[in-house]
């Protein structure tokens, strides 16, 4: 009876990871933003985000990729691609998009006061705010030609919260 | 499978455009074409339906502010109905409440424009 | 009116690049083969595989993942990861999965006789047939340790005939 | 979010297993559990229902493998029914089919257990 009995142990279970790194490399073009959305918010799904966090991980991550397809690179560049890293652990989950491009200074990208804004009908110039409004955390490393990076975080403190609100 | 679909329907004096999908940096031409075409042929009234659309990222939103300024200068507007609570929540983020007349549903958006 | 005009300039619609590589990185644990497949589903459905052929894709690609996640690591290990990656052109779409763990010679690794197969009513030994029969081309570069590879494709000239029959 | 699901019906000496999802590797050590249950109570003629399922990989067609040579010694089956033609195909492609009874419903199902 022993093969019988090999047969019925019980197939391996590998427990999830609640730390861990997902990384993306994709080329810089907009018709994989959907792809990376899917992506990003599956992951924060894993890590126990309520879907009010999922939806916010997943829009300031479009718009951080959507800045690298806009702005990063020539047009004449071949070849551009664009990394999505997320990692996560118990607190917080951690987004960093970086590109290849030839970078900027975010010092100098003035947040756009909301009212005035408006009054104004301006036109783009709204990603970066998102972003920080969206997550707890953002800081950007540029490296022009080299790597630029923006980094977001958010803690999943939050989650608590929120199962209590709901 | 179709990411984004916008579909027009006119009543009278005014157009509604049906959305669908997701509204992203990759899409928005769609939409923008679409308005682009209402005002090809001098249609400034504009409702947009979001019933179903599931997503919005600021590449949306542009559309939006690219057009209003000229659509308002020939006395027409542009107003949004049927959003979803995820997507009315970010335009709130971004205070556009205070610019466009958002409502529940297109009979509400019909009668503003009355 | 200069101002109106620029507004009214179309936002830049970047064309969708039909050659190119995704790359994921992801921790060796069963409970990521569901983002696995629907990345790589994704990414077969923008080359425009029938869904027929995107379910053969996602199943032959979870079947390489599943032995990574089963076979390459001892259970100590930790940090242990798998990357994924698809190429696609015109043509066809080329799936890489690759480990850092111990590999295996596939050589030893008899395809099953099916009938034998069933009549024994064994468990397991079917993800390499399964692999084998989904896809067009596979094949393994192993250096046990290093870098263990199973390169799988799938022809897109599939898609005119699936086009037509359906 | 449910990855796998498996509910599980009494009908006098038949269970039937209603599942759903996808079952992969992570998710097939359920759906043994849930016949490893079945076998402790000694219910042997089994019924599994596929209706809601969306996916199966190797490691989910490996449960089937593994018990059915007790459940059959046992005066048992395991019969299988409702399986979309995407599921329906995996099993086919690997001759499942000579081996066990794949039905279109349950009803034709429970009639065969007679
Ligand atoms: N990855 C990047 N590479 C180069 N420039 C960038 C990048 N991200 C942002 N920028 C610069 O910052 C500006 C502000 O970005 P954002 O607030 O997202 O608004 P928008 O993209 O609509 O202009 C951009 O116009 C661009 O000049
Ligand atoms: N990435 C891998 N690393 C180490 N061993 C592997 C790997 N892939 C396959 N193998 C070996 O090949 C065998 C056959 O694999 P497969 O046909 O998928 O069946 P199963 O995984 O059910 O045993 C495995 O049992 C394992 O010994």
């Amino acid at each position: 009876m022993t093969n019988v009995d090999k047969k019925h142990k019980k197939a391996k279970s590998i427990r999830p990871k609640f730390e861990g790194e997902y990384k993306l490399r994709i080329p810089s073009a907009t018709d994989n933003l959907e792809l990376i959305r899917g992506f990003v918010a599956k992951v924060a799904e894993k890590v126990g985000f309520c879907p009010d966090d999922i939806g916010k991980i997943e829009l300031a991550c479009d718009e951080a990729c959507t800045n690298v397809m806009k702005h990063a690179y020539d047009k004449k560049s071949k070849n551009t691609s664009l990394d999505v890293l997320i990692k996560i652990d118990y607190q917080k989950l951690t987004l960093v998009v970086t590109d290849h491009g030839k970078g900027f200074n975010p010092n100098t990208i003035p947040m756009p006061n909301l009212k005035e804004y408006l009054a104004e009908l301006k036109v783009g110039g709204l990603g970066i705010y998102l972003m920080r409004t969206l997550m707890d955390e953002v800081d950007y490393d540029i490296k022009p030609g080299v790597q630029n990076r923006v980094r977001m975080v958010k803690y999943l403190i939050d989650r608590k919260k929120s199962e209590l609100v709901q | 499978m179709e990411n984004f679909t916008v579909n027009r329907t006119d009543k009278e004096d005014i157009s509604v455009l049906y959305i669908g999908g997701f509204l992203d940096a990759h899409t928005a031409p769609d939409l923008e074409n679409a308005i682009q075409n209402l005002i090809d042929g001098e249609r400034y009234k504009i409702i947009v339906n979001f019933n179903d659309l599931t997503y919005i990222s600021s590449a949306g939103l542009g559309v939006f502010m690219g057009y209003i300024e000229l659509i308002r200068n020939n006395d027409g507007d542009i107003k949004m109905s049927n959003m979803s609570p995820k997507i009315f929540r970010v335009f709130d983020l971004l205070g556009f409440p205070t610019l466009y007349d958002i409502v529940d549903d297109e009979i509400k958006a019909l009668e503003n424009f009355k």
